[in-house]
């Protein structure tokens, strides 16, 4: 739909999610390109049996991965959501450190049998909502054969070699972080916090997107436009600046 | 059996470093080999990429000058560094799994003489990061693993077979240790290098499969 | 027999341009679709998608201010307007394979009582261009078709079953002709308007299939 | 290879071209984005047996399709490597006018038995190239299903429906066109002209880009680039602008 809702409170963005969805969270899993305000007004929604689709997830509240020394004392990521049980499975391809001295919520949770977790290799998640946002239902690839990635899936010798079939990711929500929008959705992204952002954009009946400013479409650069406004349906922003 | 001193982790990068080609695309693993950038020959002419979607990337940033927008996989803040590029995950993956990355550098937990590698799940943990790792080692062109030669526990990493989860099968291309340096090929694994004051049994006593020693074998290069 | 009056391009394009629906993206095909845009209500607030690569286009050019790099898939050049955006090809068809769109406008050689489109090769040619035609049909969540109700040579172009070569099965919703509207729906094919002057069994002699005359049939409504 | 070579004659970048080449073709098949320079300096090494991959392929020189009235005298398209019978086949999802009355130089290579045509819907060309540079060995979509386009291909149900089995598509050389290139062979494109330029780049041993300019990545804005040096191994433009 053309017709894009602006909101200034994230409450407000997110408050008609709902028990038993399925919602994507942009960015890679670390500061830059997380739409951190979105999930923590979800999780102060505090739904039951979600299942969360995001790339690295439980990582940097137990080692401050990927977040600025000067920010240490915020860090918030997907663990949010495991603390008060809100959460049925994630989808991830990085949900704990390496280390076992550092449990992250994420991994209590599945210690304690409250969650699941699917793991899946980065590339091949990152494929899946591709193709999900854009009409593939399934495609094959070389990445994971011969591993346990390959249990109980199809696989195809093309060319001599085997390849593994991985079938299309869709959710009912993404939620994304951009840079700037303007009022018709369409986004611009800084440097590497795109990562999830576009291709998440793409996979969900409902986007919305956290923008550090919404600007007129007067004033934004069409070559700049990483996604186009067709992908998204919520803008939020405490930095509004339409005229 | 006693052993000689081994090398430090420095001496790993440094000796990774001398393997990244000329004019080439690479990509370094969290820990261990994105230390090798420090030893980087700047005639090398050696662009990096990382897989959360930044190509052209030099110098870690300061501390009070970190931006959250330029990052690398690992979770170190970049500088900005003329010709850099920026892409989303689908077209980072699409890079490295469409084999445009001429090296990879990964960190390991097993690797088997048939060049399989482990390197994302430990055995009785039941849970582990799979990350870019399962894409990077089907795409790069070449795969150099940088480890440890044995665990805290004294016992061989390099194993006929891999008893912990596989990363991907027949990949690993070269493996670099604290004690030596092995080529993986058809016929087995080519010990080229050794570790000053090691003897080749003593490797081979740290080391399950039978390693062929190169008649080319030279002391493990260092700084 | 002879027969009333037939509307002209212009009176099609103004009719299907009363389906866009209001808040929509739309795709318009090459030649009399393209002409709906003439007739766009403003305040029905649309968005047109190009497959060439373009989202949020409004108006053609003057021929003496063209920019190649402004155009759409039917090779018209554009205007700047604010809030457009550009994608590459594989983008633009993952927007349109990936039901993005609301609709798309199309023209037709046939269109079969099941809602089969041929639209791409004329059958004896042997050979014909698909373009971007078979996405559109799989693709948008409404598929509208305009054309001239019969040939040059007078045969019906709504047929039984298509005898031209596939576009797409079972993806038209709606034909709209030079003489009148009709729905495709499960049990046929529901005729809900006709132009000025003709009956219904005018229409049908016309038509291959059997129609299903609406209970709410109307005028076609024109300007 | 981080080295680039850069020319600033087509003639030049292209001399070692060889015959049984499959060669793609960038831009769209109009003026904007097309590598007109090259074509014209591939046209005249002429070679024999090419295999030409591009989309729309030869409208332009009989219909005017695409191309500025102020530039109509100029009017190049693949047509030309048709004419001296350089071409063994062609990949394309537009080749011929509707008209019959208007003949391209394919349509009567075609009729003579002199190339192949191979007619592929054009979200399954762009989606097949893109396969190929993104390591993706064949995937499933459902443009096409119930259609000659169908004939001989594997199919699958997935959720009821069904879809085709297409496999990727890579070739021996890209020709593209981008607006901007710096030394390391990042491009920047502009409007329109993006097209299947940024696919084909991925997609072949050897890319070739024609750029309207070259300028030190000292004066390339990172967040512009549309297609990342890694892709690309030879820049021509006449207009040399490096230090």
């Amino acid at each position: 739909m053309t017709k894009k809702y602006i909101y200034t409170s994230y409450k407000e963005a997110i408050k008609d999610l709902k028990d038993d969805s399925s919602i994507m969270i942009g960015g890679f899993g670390v500061q830059g390109g997380q739409p951190t305000n979105l999930m923590l007004a979800l999780r102060d929604l505090n739904l039951s049996n979600l299942t969360l689709i995001g790339n690295v997830a439980g990582i940097s509240m137990v080692t401050g991965y990927g977040w600025k020394e000067s920010d240490k004392d915020k860090i918030i990521d997907q663990s949010i959501f495991f603390k008060d049980k809100q959460v049925k499975k994630i989808i991830c391809s990085f949900p704990i450190p390496s280390s076992r001295n550092t449990l992250s919520e994420i991994e209590k949770a599945w210690i304690n049998e409250e969650a699941e977790i699917e793991i899946i290799p980065q590339g091949t998640l990152a494929e899946k909502i591709r193709a999900g946002g854009s009409g593939i239902p399934a495609f094959y690839t070389k990445t994971g054969v011969g591993t346990i990635v390959e249990k109980e899936k199809e696989s195809k010798i093309i060319n001599g070699e085997k390849f593994l079939l991985e079938y299309a990711l869709n959710a009912d929500v993404s939620l994304i972080k951009a840079f700037i929008s303007d009022e018709k959705g369409n986004l611009i992204y800084k440097g590497t916090s795109r990562a999830f952002n576009p291709i998440m954009a793409t996979a969900s009946k409902l986007t919305i997107v956290e923008v550090d400013k919404i600007v007129s479409s007067k004033d934004i650069d069409p070559e700049r436009i990483g996604t186009p406004g067709i992908y998204v349906d919520r803008i939020v922003t405490k930095n509004n600046e339409l005229s | 059996m006693s052993y000689p001193k081994k090398l430090n982790k420095e001496d790993i990068a440094f000796r990774a470093s001398l393997e990244l080609p000329s004019d080439s695309y690479v990509n370094l693993g969290i820990g261990m080999p994105s230390l090798c950038a420090k030893y980087l020959q700047k005639e090398k002419n050696i662009t990096f990429q990382a897989e959360n979607g930044i190509l052209g990337f030099n110098e870690i940033s300061k501390e009070d000058e970190q931006d959250e927008n330029l990052i690398d996989a690992g979770g170190q803040f970049l500088v900005k560094a003329p010709g850099m590029s920026f892409f989303d995950s689908a077209e980072s993956f699409g890079m490295i799994r469409g084999n445009h990355l001429d090296m990879t550098v990964l960190g390991a937990l097993q690797v088997s003489e048939k060049g399989d590698l482990a390197n994302w799940m430990i055995k009785d943990r039941g849970i582990g990061s799979i990350g870019g790792a399962m894409d990077l080692v089907v795409g790069a062109k070449e795969v150099i693993v940088t480890m440890d030669h044995v665990t805290k526990e004294n016992k061989p990493k390099i194993l006929k077979e891999c008893d912990f989860p596989l990363t991907g099968i027949n990949c690993v291309n070269k493996i670099i240790t604290d004690i030596a340096v092995i080529i993986v090929e058809d016929q087995g694994l080519i010990l080229t290098e050794i570790a000053e004051g090691w003897s080749t049994e003593q490797v081979q006593s740290l080391t399950e499969p039978k390693l062929i020693v190169s008649n080319k074998l030279i002391r493990y290069i260092t700084k």
